[in-house]
């Protein structure tokens, strides 16, 4: 029974491997993007969703994998996959380097810090003649949807059952230990630095090389756009609207944000950002634990699991 | 004498920023909400003064109360029939609906009032007084002690009143409200339009000194998001204090390593004074 | 009791030197010095304030001593992070009981037999299984997939138990674990402490039930104002008239 | 689980709702602008000129080709600002809506990563929102632009400077951080260089920040003779206000890239805007004639009709790119994506924008006309020479009525 949302979860995957063959540019466009989008959620979560630690400085990582790439194919003319290496590299280094003094902080002190990492990582770039400055990188252009589609999926399915095999280890009962109560984790023998340090890296990792695909892909990139926090807002958002934590949660959460989103934008177009907001509003009401557990919940209550979330969390 | 007077750009604008952070400080250390709305509030504040000023020729000054007022009913409806629902769960959601409140709020503002740039300018908004050399802009002069009064009347509303009381026991504990005798879902909404109220007067304010557009909201909010976890959440003038910090920190670091540095530093610094006082949760056990 | 058997031979499993800790001024703990023998139960007592938990703390991690040394089976271990401890085999439970509350039972004892002493079991089978047995062995076997934070009073104290214990501890720091209970629970409580104690696992109790000290210890600690003023055979010290001064000066307020 | 095949679901659905098949008599124009976000102010000039410029060529009988006459058909869909949303709509306006041509957004950055989806699908694109040299370094082939280099915004000014009396020597520049004034801070020192004058205040700052007091507390204890100012409109805006309150006064002169011409900008600064220099690409003049409206004053005044506010040169910029449209498509007798982007490489005609006629990078060169705010009228003052009295040097902040 427990294994069924696996099941679930391989068939889409091997039906989703074919889209290319199937589907519209348009759908193509979209379907890159809401992957990638997926993969920083999920990527996000590792750290936020498991240790608790909401990180504003993913953008940080997800910009480091973007420059990576674009300087070692539009300064050096190196090939991709050298790019994305290099790009892996600057951010799992800058997460052991940030890492130590910041995962110190708690709480909304540590969320401030990366926010403000982020917003120092912008400013440095753009002095950064090696980085194209404030002008940016333009990077050759490629007409292949098909690999990125294949290489975002494959991302997104390597980062997926990293975070599935968290959640059933010994590490990911640690993180969760520290999410719960640190200190108290701590006592218990889990090491807790080095536990919140390797979360970190291994959300940087990812975060960095769907930053590495997204540059090749659109081909242009500025530090407005690689270090752009609205980015890390949309991480966060699509994550806890899944179910922070979990492993699926932060995945359909995604999907789900931005098949909303893409919907509003292209057949309402002007209204799009005001219900977009208000289905934000309506979900946090009556869905705070995220879909995940909305899936699990209105299967044992029906339709009374909504206002019982309301009774709950109201004053 | 150039140091002199960017101190004096830096305190005074300071001023105006420790204001924008008290409302979101005073909410979020009493209610544990983090209003990511804020900056939009501060934006319908200015919006209020500013159709107050152009449309009913209000002078901006008197029309800061009026906003203030009407801030403050707005906030308390916000809290009283929508956050209500959610406080008692994860704060994580307070960001996720804020954040979701704050998209609606500017949309409809760009629908109400266009995206057209709007600036609050009444005859004697540019002038100044030269003390000792320094130039001395009234207007930002004006909200600066109206930021200290502001700070100086939330101060003795929370030591003084009762009411002030019931907050800070709501802040320690929700069932200690109730000792008060006062129901805290009206408890929780007074504090909530009071944080709204204050978001208001700052953007009544701002409008005077800079410009308004639906979309200021957003880097008000991190502004203020900064300001209040600087000056810390329980003293007024402590915020206050945060926003000079800011302010002084930003005119400095553009006077001396460029203005596109300021960030970088403001942020920077911000790190590093986290680190080194690795605050209070470090002493839970 | 087999305590004066074991108290016979070999290096003592936790020393105490001098121990102080300051907060901003205040002397917490004040040059503190104390033995505890394998397999022994050390009764820990004082009034409210006089600095036991902020000992514990210290013997445990989470807080580092201004002055003194500590030493573990020999080992100085001021130097060594909470988890470290952790895996040479000291644990503790907490005066507020800190269940992960967002974790099942089960879950929460099996965090404690993976990270225990020796870095704990690396196979998560067998760490849920060795859970399972230690809710046995605390008679919480029943609410094993409940949410922790579901949890009432005197089952929290079994969970904080098994959770220890699951660590496999060599010395065990019980802070008010009987606070809150009604005397057959406490009763019960006893009996578990016994019970560990058979397995060879030394312990600290801190408690301000004074029967419970009574029966259980090997000897008492009492703490006055952060400084120890007595130490020995339990009966000799609770009729110490420093102790009793000590103790009901501050208990008639 | 189950949602992605929801997701699915709504996926197909959503493919299909874009999907329209595409009338025979038709040409499609698409643009994705900013319609709400940060930049909207900007961007509805650009959806404005468009719809204006579509319905006035569709009055008056079409494209022809060959002997069918065509009706223009636009789609302006809306990027909230967002340059990822932005991208993925020129593909759907590219793939579903099957458009013909594309017409640009407002602003480089954006024009910049849309052009690629342009070179990309080989669809031509002219665009009147990016002016960053960057677009058009690329190599790319069907990029075209009707805004002039940044990199020479300043050049008319600097030459009037020199013909002015005094001739400032000191200048304070002040420039954003963002591509395109990084690329006119970059031109106008060379232009500066070249003229004799002295950068003695060189500021660049953050894009959007509205803070100007250290910067104008520096070119104020610096006592420069002029200050060149480079950014976006709501920085100008607080530039200018923050101006007055610290009572910075340049001893002849300051001047913007952008805001001084739009009515907006002299609206929400009232009197505090005189005596501002800044450029524009076009006013509305009758001496820029057009084969549609006869000339730039009537389309101004069509548009103000139409819209209830004045254009400025955003919506001229962007009415000629459909009028280059229609001209390429008429000369190349074809639809033909690649006929169509040889015939917009050889355009050669007069708009009520401009003379347009693009370089081989595919930008278009115009001079910019330096005007100043005068009682709170634009006036022109300057192209290659003085066109009326420029108010100079710019009286101080406490000796104005």
């Amino acid at each position: 029974m427990k294994s069924l949302p696996y099941v679930i979860a391989l068939v889409v995957v091997v039906l989703l491997v074919f889209v290319p063959w199937v589907a519209s540019d348009v759908m193509m466009q979209f379907a890159i993007d809401a992957l990638l989008l997926a993969v920083l959620a999920q990527a996000w979560n590792i750290l936020g969703g498991f240790t608790g630690y909401v990180s504003f400085g993913n953008s940080v990582f997800y910009g480091l994998g973007t420059y990576g790439t674009a300087i070692a194919m539009a300064q050096y003319q190196l090939p991709f996959w050298v790019g994305l290496v290099l790009g892996v590299i600057l951010a799992v280094v800058c997460a052991l380097l940030i890492g130590f003094p910041i995962l110190r902080l708690r709480g909304p002190y540590f969320a401030i810090a990366t926010l403000g990492l982020s917003a120092a990582m912008g400013a440095i770039v753009s002095n950064m003649p090696i980085a194209g400055s404030n002008i940016g990188l333009v990077l050759p252009l490629v007409r292949a949807d098909t690999m990125f589609y294949e290489l975002s999926l494959g991302l997104l399915v390597v980062c997926t059952l990293t975070v599935a095999w968290i959640s059933r280890s010994r590490f990911g009962m640690g993180l969760v230990a520290i999410r719960e109560d640190e200190d108290a984790a701590g006592t218990m023998g889990v090491n807790t630095t080095t536990f919140k340090i390797t979360a970190l890296v291994l959300s940087a990792f990812f975060t960095a090389l769907a930053g590495g695909i997204h540059a090749y892909w659109i081909s242009f990139i500025d530090p407005a756009s690689a270090f752009d926090p609205t980015l890390n807002v949309r991480m966060v958002i699509m994550a806890v609207f899944g179910g922070p934590g979990t492993v699926f949660g932060p995945l359909v959460g995604s999907f789900i944000l931005s098949t909303i989103y893409e919907y509003l934008a292209s057949s309402i177009s002007t209204a799009a950002a005001l219900l977009f907001g208000l289905v934000i509003v309506l979900a946090v009401i009556f869905m705070p634990r995220g879909l995940a557990n909305m899936v699990g919940g209105v299967r044992a209550h029906g339709p009374r699991f909504f206002l019982q979330n309301i009774r709950e969390n109201r004053l | 004498m150039l140091l002199a007077q960017i101190l004096t750009n830096g305190v005074l604008l300071g001023g105006l920023y420790g204001l924008m952070a008290l409302g979101m400080a005073l909410v979020w250390g009493v209610l544990n909400i983090v209003n990511l709305a804020h900056g939009a509030m501060i934006m319908l504040g200015g919006y209020a003064v500013y159709f107050l000023f152009t449309g009913a020729g209000i002078d901006p000054f008197l029309a800061l109360p009026i906003a203030i007022v009407g801030m403050f009913a707005f906030g308390y409806l916000l809290q009283r029939f929508v956050l209500n629902l959610i406080v008692r769960s994860a704060m994580l959601n307070t960001l996720l609906i804020t954040f979701g409140l704050n998209v609606v709020i500017t949309y409809l503002a760009q629908l109400a009032f266009s995206a057209d740039f709007r600036t609050i300018n009444p005859s004697y908004a540019g002038s100044n007084v030269v003390v000792g050399g320094i130039t001395v802009p009234l207007v930002n002069l004006a909200a600066f002690v109206i930021a200290l009064v502001l700070a100086g009347a939330v101060w003795l509303l929370l030591n003084k009143l009762a009411l002030g009381r019931a907050i800070r026991a709501t802040a320690q504990n929700l069932v200690a409200a109730r000792l008060y005798g006062v129901d805290p879902r009206q408890l929780y909404a007074v504090t909530f339009g009071i944080g709204a109220a204050l978001a208001g007067a700052a953007g009544g304010l701002y409008g005077t000194i800079a410009h308004l557009t639906p979309y200021i909201g957003a880097s008000l909010t991190a502004k203020s998001f900064v300001i209040a976890i600087i000056g810390g959440l329980a003293n007024p003038f402590g915020v206050i204090l945060g926003g000079i910090f800011v302010g002084v920190a930003e005119s400095l670091t553009a006077l001396y390593a460029g203005p596109t540095y300021s960030d970088v530093i403001s942020f920077g610094l911000l790190v590093v004074v986290l680190i080194v006082r690795p605050a209070r949760s470090l002493r839970a056990a | 009791m087999n305590a004066a058997a074991d108290t016979a031979g070999g290096t003592p499993i936790l020393r105490a030197e001098s121990v102080t800790k300051r907060f901003s001024g205040l002397v917490s703990v004040d040059q503190v010095s104390f033995e505890m023998r394998k397999n022994e139960i050390l009764g820990l007592i004082g009034p409210n304030g006089a600095g036991k938990t902020t000992l514990v703390n210290m013997i445990s991690g989470t807080l580092r001593p201004n002055e003194g040394a500590l030493y573990f089976e020999g080992q100085p271990i001021d130097a060594l992070a909470p988890y470290k401890r952790a895996h040479l085999g000291i644990c503790r439970t907490f005066q507020v009981m800190k269940p992960f509350p967002g974790m099942s039972v089960l879950e929460n004892v099996t965090v404690g037999a993976l990270f225990g002493r020796d870095g704990g079991e690396t196979a998560m089978a067998k760490a849920r299984e060795s859970a399972r047995d230690w809710l046995d062995f605390t008679g919480l076997s029943h609410r094993i997939d409940a949410r922790a934070d579901s949890l009432g009073g005197p089952d929290r104290k079994r969970l904080e138990f098994a959770k220890a214990l699951a660590m496999g501890p060599k010395l065990l720091l019980l802070d008010e674990v009987m606070a809150g209970l009604n005397s057959v629970e406490v009763e019960e409580v006893i009996e578990l402490i016994k019970k560990m104690r058979e397995r060879g696992v030394t312990i600290l109790v801190i408690e301000h039930v004074i029967k419970a000290i009574r029966s259980l210890s090997d000897r008492v600690l009492v703490l006055h104002h952060g400084q120890k003023i007595a130490e020995g055979d339990p009966a000799a010290v609770l009729e110490d008239p420093q102790v009793v001064e000590a103790y009901l000066g501050r208990r008639r307020h | 689980m189950r949602h992605s095949i929801t997701v699915l679901g709504a996926l197909t659905l959503l493919a299909a709702s874009t999907s329209l098949a595409s009338a025979e008599d038709v040409i499609k124009l698409g643009a994705s602008v900013q319609l709400t976000g940060p930049q909207a102010n900007t961007g509805r000039y650009y959806r404005d000129a468009y719809q204006l410029m579509v319905d006035k060529i569709n009055e008056g009988g079409g494209v022809k080709v060959g002997d069918t006459s065509y009706k223009l058909e636009l789609n302006v869909l809306d990027n909230q600002s967002d340059v990822n949303l932005s991208v993925r709509q020129y593909v759907q306006l590219i793939s579903a809506d099957k458009v013909n041509f594309l017409l640009g957004p407002f602003a480089s950055n954006f024009a910049l990563n849309d052009s690629s989806i342009a070179e990309k699908y080989q669809v031509p694109m002219v665009q009147g929102g990016g002016a960053s040299t960057e677009i058009y370094t690329r190599n790319y082939k069907y990029i075209f632009g009707t805004l002039p280099p940044a990199d020479d915004y300043y050049f008319s000014t600097i030459e009037m400077l020199q013909k002015l009396d005094p001739v400032p020597k000191t200048v304070a520049l002040v420039a954003a951080d963002d591509s395109f004034d990084v690329s006119v801070a970059k031109g106008t020192r060379e232009h500066l260089k070249k003229a004799g004058m002295e950068v003695v205040v060189d500021q660049s700052f953050r894009d959007g920040a509205g803070e100007f007091a250290s910067i104008l507390s520096q070119i104020k204890s610096a006592g420069v003779d002029a200050i060149l100012w480079s950014g976006h409109e709501t920085d100008a805006l607080n530039f200018i206000r923050q101006m007055k309150s610290l009572n910075v006064d340049p001893k002849s002169f300051y001047s913007f890239t952008v805001g001084v011409p739009t009515s907006d900008f002299r609206k929400a600064l009232g009197s505090d805007a005189n005596y501002a220099f800044g450029m524009t690409s076009w006013l509305p003049d009758e001496s820029l004639k057009d084969k549609w409206y006869g000339d730039a004053a009537q389309f101004a005044k069509a548009y103000n009709d139409k819209f209830g506010y004045q254009p400025d040169y955003h919506a001229a910029s962007g009415a000629a790119d459909v009028e280059t449209f229609v001209y390429a498509i008429e000369k190349a007798g074809s639809l033909d994506p690649k006929a169509v982007r040889d015939a917009i490489a050889q355009s050669d005609f007069d708009s009520l924008y401009a003379h347009i006629k693009y370089g081989d990078n595919g930008q278009i060169v115009l001079p910019q006309i330096v005007v100043q705010i005068q009682d709170g009228k634009l006036v022109p003052v300057y192209t290659d020479k003085i066109l009326n009295q420029p108010q100079y040097p710019v009286p101080a902040w406490g000796k104005r009525g």
